[in-house]
């Protein structure tokens, strides 16, 4: 017993050590955000953007895609997660080029394009806001999975609320559906995903 | 050096008990820089089986001599053994149902305590351990001194323990009994531990005064080793419940 | 070899007589629900599986203890037989492959009742302290009935004020709990107009028993012209507005308003009667005594009635203008 | 009047009375210290009355004597290894002594004596329920501070847990006194810890009951939250009293764990031990575990209630769904707890009357584990509709199907046994077969609650009461009757009265199956479970009187079973020898069985059931001069 004692706790610190490690290196080289695996081709869309024209998600072909969901009168969600995606855009500095944040809205009564254009672009002139009607939103809204209900007890000051689900999409260059972020997921873990994925491409 | 009975196991208890405390500071620094629950797991695996195997003696268990004579004393320690074994498992069930509620309440998420007094009653209740283990070793080599001092020591840290806990860590912490899952999960756990503490530290007053009395000789002192693994027990079970109050996910305010 | 095969055939006829005899008495309550079919599907294999089984082991057990019964006179032992190793691997693996078909459909018969139409009539439940209230946001109508459009799937999600209840109604055959603080859900789609009743089905208190409502399935035409009737009426008369509070609260699932004895004491001419009271002391029943009582039940309990029966927690949930239309309903119910 | 003091049960007693007053009065001293209030709906606070009723439990224990041992080694005393009470008599029973036959025996009467007072409760509310409408349990009806309504959710929640704990008991009664003879220990492992289990249950017991007149409670036996943070007082009375008696049974596992493990007798390899030691085994590897988690749920409840810790208040981030999590972890473990020992005793007293080996032997014992440890993964069964979480219910749908497979090998064992035997029909045979039967409607008609979507119709509904009414009648009851039919010579050395064994069996088996097919037959049309009344239009009232009716004439079995007991351990006809002609080592002694058990100690020498074997033998006695067939 007591000859065996060091051989044990050798044992037990290299073990710890050799856990550490593993949660490091999976930490580094992994994407944080919840992964789609396979990848699945995200769904193909024209909305209509600011100046009335049809945007083609397509368009965006060979670069990265950040799709969030949400609406001009939304009174907390929206507004923080579009600060944080100006700030991240800002942090990408050159590979800005290739990243992209569309912003679709889930209440199309009040958000006429202009409104929800505008309203995106003031958090970063690359940001696109688009909108449509009811019966082009819908399909897009359940293809990815997007929750909305108008609640119509709550009234506030901006007229009735809609409640919408939070997350933040990454479709990338090639089109698929690649990753998907909760609200909170704090920004330099986008960074870090979208570095990881911009650098696999070949230059 | 000559390596006589009584100071191997000795040193041994010494040199688990250090490893026990490098392994908490080890568990702390995984909480600060990597707050990955999974090696938080690992590090209270480890400390626990170290425990289990060095100062619960959990060998001896299946170490049985069929053989002799069932109304020999022999005999009839295996059986107490075994006995005091199923019970220890059966009350791990209520720590284990505390320990799935707070999952469940609290997810990864831990009540804002302060973590140097939850450094210091477990480093208490770690010291504690080591004179219970120095207590047990020397009778079982025949220093009925140093067991009446290591047990009154042991005594000592218990009450200490609870002092910090009930006394201290209760009056300061910011929330109370009734307030959101923090309340219901920290008085619950704690207290039914402290309860276990609590009757550890009778059983030690027990067996000290028997002890004194000289009652326990080195063939002849179930009741002391059934105090210590007791002891271990309600140690091993604060190794598991230390990183699930204060280390573990994010605090809530 | 005899055996086996008698014991084959008489198997086989209890099980058939097993089955029709149970399908005879007519075993679930009429189909008023696309998941009743898909329920009863499952149901209808359970059946069958009952009726085997049974008759398997009890057939041949009483076969054996009359065949090998120990006659009048005869001594000894039976077969000295200690087990048979393929039987028992065959009557381990075959009920395990069963088992997991069965397990199997049941996850599809389960997939089935669960189908998601989106086009769903959203309606919420709210479930407190022996009484439903039903309420249809997407018309802004609150009703005490649940009235439902035949062949559209009903969305319901669903509310406690207070302890668990169950929302069940037997002939539509889904059943789901409903848990204070969070919303659950439950999709119907009824198949069969008609009037059925919704029940509590989880323990809830002293008047469980009598915690029901009326469901109604109309067809598509008639819910409308129902919904503008409702929206319509909302009245500025306080004493309808009154009424209208205590049905849809629970209120007149205790408390009569024709006199007749329930759990509560009766409304009729309450108003302004002198009120003996547990403590042998006599209040006058004006509105304070009336609001109070709403608000503090066991502060004042009336003679002959048990505190601690009536839910407390009027409180938060109506405000001073809706107790005043309550007062006006009962002062309308006659001194 | 001294000797009458000096019983043990009375003088625990007492000191349970004066402890309870002293708790209450500390209690209110320190809430008027404090300057709380000290009145409550039943004269004092509820906290008084909980810790009252809890000191007055501890100070029963320290009045009944059953800690003396205990107490005189904490002191530093050596004690006798072994008390012999022989010369007390009859007195021996109403104290702590540690023979385990005598243990046996006490948990036995107390089993009968709380199954009879559950029993009673139920046709109090069995009477109320024959005809829709309220009739005497009305609203205007006033007894305890309950209105009739109230009563009768008391009356069904009480009857609920105190056939559980007669159930509890029982096995207790059974295993205690069974398992020590057919292993050929002395003893338990742990004597004063197997008196302590058995003494623990009656204040347990006493305080369950006591929640009748405090306020009742309104919950069921499940007490859920948050209905049982708001009930009245007795919910609290109901909450303590299980879980003190739950010690009862963690601990008699724990005792009957060790017995088996370390007191075999030279020889007996674990696959030549009888089968019921086995059943013994395996219901105690789950009560020494499980048990621990109705305790811990109920006690949580207990602290939402006494200091407001948010468990299972949703204003408090509280979950009501994790206490139905915690208590059907203990809950759905606990039926198996209820129904392995049957089981063993069917498998065990098969061969006896077939005169036949058990078919199968390893393949019965190892499902009876394997019940035991499956039994531990389907707790989610329970909660198909309790709004869990959505993706658990498939994963319990099929764990607790595969519960149904060990237990299919117990029935076609059963069947493989009585193929090609020879049989008798004495009256245990009776009872084992009819148990067989019951037990098998019992399990069959559990599927449809398993598959989760028939059972959202299924749930909270009365074929589950009929469902559960199978499965406790066919694997406990009827067992329990046989078995005592079966080792009765051996308590008392006289035999119980045939013809009325039989008239109780023919009386039983057939009202009962009316019993419970009414039940599953009213509750597929929609009859819910624990309610007061029931609506007139469903047209289930004719059901209702035949399930009143045959819940009589099950009374009016028991009852004769009981008289026949009584009767029979005076006057029964005398009966020392083997009179089944078993292999099994107790009957190769004279009965009635001597407090040394075996005076001569014997061996293993062949398996335990083979019956059919000319010349062999199970048992060898040593010095071979008590020579047996």
């Amino acid at each position: 017993m007591e000859k065996k004692f060091p051989w044990v706790a050798g044992g037990i610190l290299l073990l710890l050590a050799l856990a550490a490690g593993f949660v490091l290196v999976s930490r580094r080289d992994g994407y944080l955000g919840l992964r789609y695996e396979p990848p699945v081709p995200a769904y193909d869309f024209f909305l209509t953007g600011g100046d009335g024209g049809q945007v083609h998600l397509g368009d965006f072909r060979g670069r990265v895609v950040l799709l969030f969901f949400g609406y001009t009168s939304c009174p907390d969600i929206c507004p923080t997660t579009l600060a944080e995606l100006s700030l991240l855009a800002d942090e990408l500095d050159r590979l800005a080029l290739s990243v992209q944040v569309l912003y679709v809205t889930v209440d199309p009564q009040r958000d006429l394009p202009d409104k929800i254009a505008t309203y995106a672009r003031a958090f970063d002139p690359s940001f696109i806001g688009l909108t449509g009607s009811e019966e082009m939103l819908t399909p897009v809204w359940q293809s990815y999975g997007v929750y909305r209900s108008i609640d119509t007890e709550s009234p506030t000051a901006l007229g009735y609320l809609v409640s919408h689900s939070t997350r933040l999409y990454l479709i990338d260059p090639q089109g698929n559906l690649f990753l998907s972020y909760t609200y909170g997921t704090p920004r330099e873990d986008i960074l870090h995903d979208i570095r990881l994925l911009l650098r696999e491409l070949p230059e | 050096m000559k390596a006589n009975k009584t100071n191997n196991p000795l040193r041994l208890g010494l040199w688990v008990f250090l490893l026990l405390a490098l392994l908490t500071a080890v568990e702390f620094a995984f909480a600060l820089w990597f707050g990955s629950w999974l090696l938080l797991l690992l590090a209270a695996l480890a400390k626990a089986g170290l425990v289990l195997v060095y100062y619960m003696h959990i060998a001896k268990l299946f170490k049985v001599d069929e053989s002799i004579d069932r109304e020999s004393y022999g005999y009839k320690l295996a059986t107490n053994r075994l006995g005091l074994w199923l019970f220890m498992v059966s009350d791990s069930f209520i720590f284990g149902g505390l320990m799935l509620s707070r999952l469940n309440l609290m997810g990864l998420t831990r009540p804002e305590l302060d973590q140097a007094l939850g450094l210091g009653v477990t480093s208490l209740l770690l010291v504690s351990s080591f004179f219970m283990n120095r207590a047990e070793t020397s009778l079982a080599g025949g220093d009925r001194r140093a067991f009446l001092a290591s047990a009154f020591i042991t005594i000592l840290l218990g009450i200490g323990f609870i002092i910090g806990v009930l006394g201290v860590e209760w009056q300061l912490a910011p929330f109370g009994p009734g307030d959101g899952p923090q309340g219901t999960v920290f008085y619950s756990m704690t207290g039914f531990h402290a309860f276990h503490v609590f009757t550890g530290i009778v059983f030690l007053v027990i067996i000290f005064r028997n002890g004194l009395r000289g009652r326990y000789s080195v063939e002849k002192h179930w009741a002391v080793e059934a105090c210590a693994v007791y002891w271990h027990f309600v140690d091993v079970v604060w190794i598991f419940f230390y990183p699930a109050l204060y280390l573990i996910g994010t605090v809530v305010p | 070899m005899k055996h086996m095969l008698l014991i084959g055939i008489l198997v086989a006829i209890s099980t058939i007589s097993i089955h029709t005899g149970l399908d005879s008495i007519g075993l679930l309550p009429p189909q008023a629900s696309a998941q009743a079919i898909a329920i009863d599907e499952l149901f209808e294999w359970h059946v069958w599986m009952i009726s085997f089984l049974f008759s398997l082991i009890v057939v041949t057990l009483v076969y054996s203890l009359i065949a090998f019964r120990r006659r009048r006179g005869e001594t000894g032992d039976g077969a000295h037989i200690e087990g048979h190793a393929g039987l028992e691997v065959l009557w381990t693996m075959a009920p395990l492959f069963v088992v997991v078909y069965l397990a199997f459909i049941g996850a599809q018969s389960l997939g089935e009742t669960r189908r998601v139409d989106p086009s769903a009539l959203e309606v919420d439940v709210i479930a407190g302290q022996w009484f439903w209230r039903f309420e249809y946001p997407g018309q802004g109508v609150v009703s005490t009935e649940l009235v439902l459009p035949v062949d559209r799937q009903v969305y319901l999600r669903m509310e406690s004020l207070d302890v668990i209840h169950s929302f069940w109604v037997p002939e539509f055959r889904v059943k789901q709990d409903i848990v204070p603080g969070q919303v659950t859900e439950l999709r119907i789609t009824p198949i069969m107009t008609g009037s059925y009743k919704v029940l509590c089905a989880e323990l809830c208190g002293t008047s469980h028993a009598y915690m029901e409502a009326v469901v109604i399935v109309l067809d598509e035409s008639d819910f409308a012209d129902w919904l503008a009737g409702q929206s319509a009426s909302v009245e500025d008369d306080p004493v309808a507005r009154g009424r209208r509070l205590s049905e849809q609260n629970g209120c007149l699932a205790c408390h009569s308003v024709d006199g007749s004895q329930k759990v509560g004491p009766t409304w009729t001419g309450l108003f302004g009667s002198q009120v003996r009271l547990a403590d042998d002391s006599v209040a006058l029943a004006d509105e304070n005594f009336i609001i109070s009582s709403i608000l503090d039940p066991d502060m004042q309990v009336v003679e002959g009635y048990t505190a601690g029966v009536m839910p407390s927690n009027y409180r938060d949930l109506f405000e001073e203008s809706q107790l005043d239309d309550i007062v006006a309903y009962i002062i309308s119910l006659g001194k | 009047m001294k000797e009458f003091f000096s019983l043990g049960l009375v003088r625990g007693l007492v000191y349970q009375f004066f402890g309870a007053l002293a708790g209450i009065g500390i209690i209110s001293g320190i809430r008027a210290l404090m300057g709380l209030e000290t009145a409550g709906s039943f004269g004092f606070s509820e906290p008084a009355w909980v810790f009252g009723a809890l000191l007055g439990a501890i100070t029963f224990l320290f009045g009944s004597g059953v800690l003396d041992d205990w107490l005189k080694w904490a002191a530093g005393e050596e004690t006798a290894d072994h008390h012999d009470g022989s010369h007390l008599g009859w007195r021996r029973y109403f104290g702590p002594s540690l023979d385990h036959k005598v243990i046996g025996i006490q948990y036995l009467v107390t089993a009968l004596f709380v199954m009879a007072v559950g029993g009673s409760l139920a046709l109090v509310f069995r009477t109320e329920l024959a005809a829709s409408g309220l009739q005497f349990l009305t609203t205007t009806f006033q007894v305890f501070q309950q209105n009739g309504m109230q009563l009768y959710n008391t009356l069904m929640s009480l009857h609920g847990m105190l056939m559980i704990v007669s159930i509890l008991l029982g096995i207790a009664a059974l295993m205690n006194y069974a398992v020590p003879l057919l292993i050929g220990a002395r003893d338990m492992a742990f004597p004063r810890l197997n008196a302590f289990s058995f003494w623990i249950a009656v204040p347990a017991a006493i305080i369950l009951l006591s929640s009748l007149f405090l306020g009742g409670f309104d919950t069921g036996w499940t007490g859920y939250p948050p209905l049982s943070a708001r009930a009245p007082l007795g919910m609290q009375m109901f909450f303590l009293g299980v879980s003190l008696a739950g010690f009862s049974s963690i601990l008699g596992g724990l005792n009957i764990l060790a017995t088996v493990i370390r007191l075999r007798v030279p020889g007996m390899a674990p696959f030549r031990m009888p089968i019921f030691v086995w059943a013994s085994v395996a219901t105690s590897i789950i009560s020494l575990t499980a048990t621990q988690l109705i305790g811990l749920s109920f006690q949580m409840v207990m602290l939402q209630r006494l200091f407001g810790l948010g468990f299972f208040d949703p204003a408090k981030g509280g979950n009501p769904v994790l206490f139905q999590h915690l208590f059907w972890f203990y809950s759905h473990p606990a039926v198996y707890v209820f129904v392995l020992p049957g089981l063993g005793i069917i498998s065990e007293l098969l061969p006896v009357f077939v005169r036949k080996p058990l078919f199968g032997y390893r393949w019965v014992a190892m499902s009876s584990l394997g019940i035991a440890l499956v039994g531990f993964l389907v707790w989610g069964h329970h909660m198909f509709t309790s709004g869990m979480a959505e993706y658990l219910r498939v994963p319990f749908m099929y764990s607790t199907l595969l519960v149904a497979v060990p237990t299919g090998v117990k029935f076609f064992s059963w069947v493989g046994t009585v193929w090609r035997g020879k049989i008798s029909f004495p009256t245990p045979m009776l009872y084992v077969l009819a148990g067989i039967i019951v037990f098998l409607m019992g399990g069959l008609t559990g599927p449809p609650n398993a598959t989760v979507a028939t059972d959202l119709h299924l749930h909270d509904t009365y074929y589950i009461v009929g469902h559960f009414h199978d499965t406790m009648f066919g694997g406990y009851i009827f067992p329990f009757f046989a078995a005592i039919y079966f080792w009765f010579p051996k308590v008392t050395g006289r035999r119980m009265n045939e013809t009325l064994g039989k008239i109780q069996f023919w009386l039983l088996t057939p009202s009962f199956l009316a019993l419970t097919f009414s039940m599953m037959q009213v509750g597929l049309l929609g009859m819910r479970r624990r309610v007061a009344d029931y609506d007139p239009a469903l047209g289930f009232d004719l059901s209702h009187l035949v399930m009143t009716i045959s819940g009589f004439l099950v009374a009016a079995s028991a009852l004769l079973f009981i008289i026949n007991l009584i009767h029979s351990a005076r006057k029964g006809e005398p009966a020392p020898g083997n009179i089944w002609d078993s292999r099994s080592p107790e009957w190769q002694v004279a009965s009635p069985m001597p407090v040394e058990n075996y005076e001569i100690p014997f061996e293993v020498v062949g398996e335990p059931y083979d019956y059919g074997m000319p010349g062999s033998k199970f048992v060898e006695f040593k010095r071979g001069r008590h020579e047996s067939k």
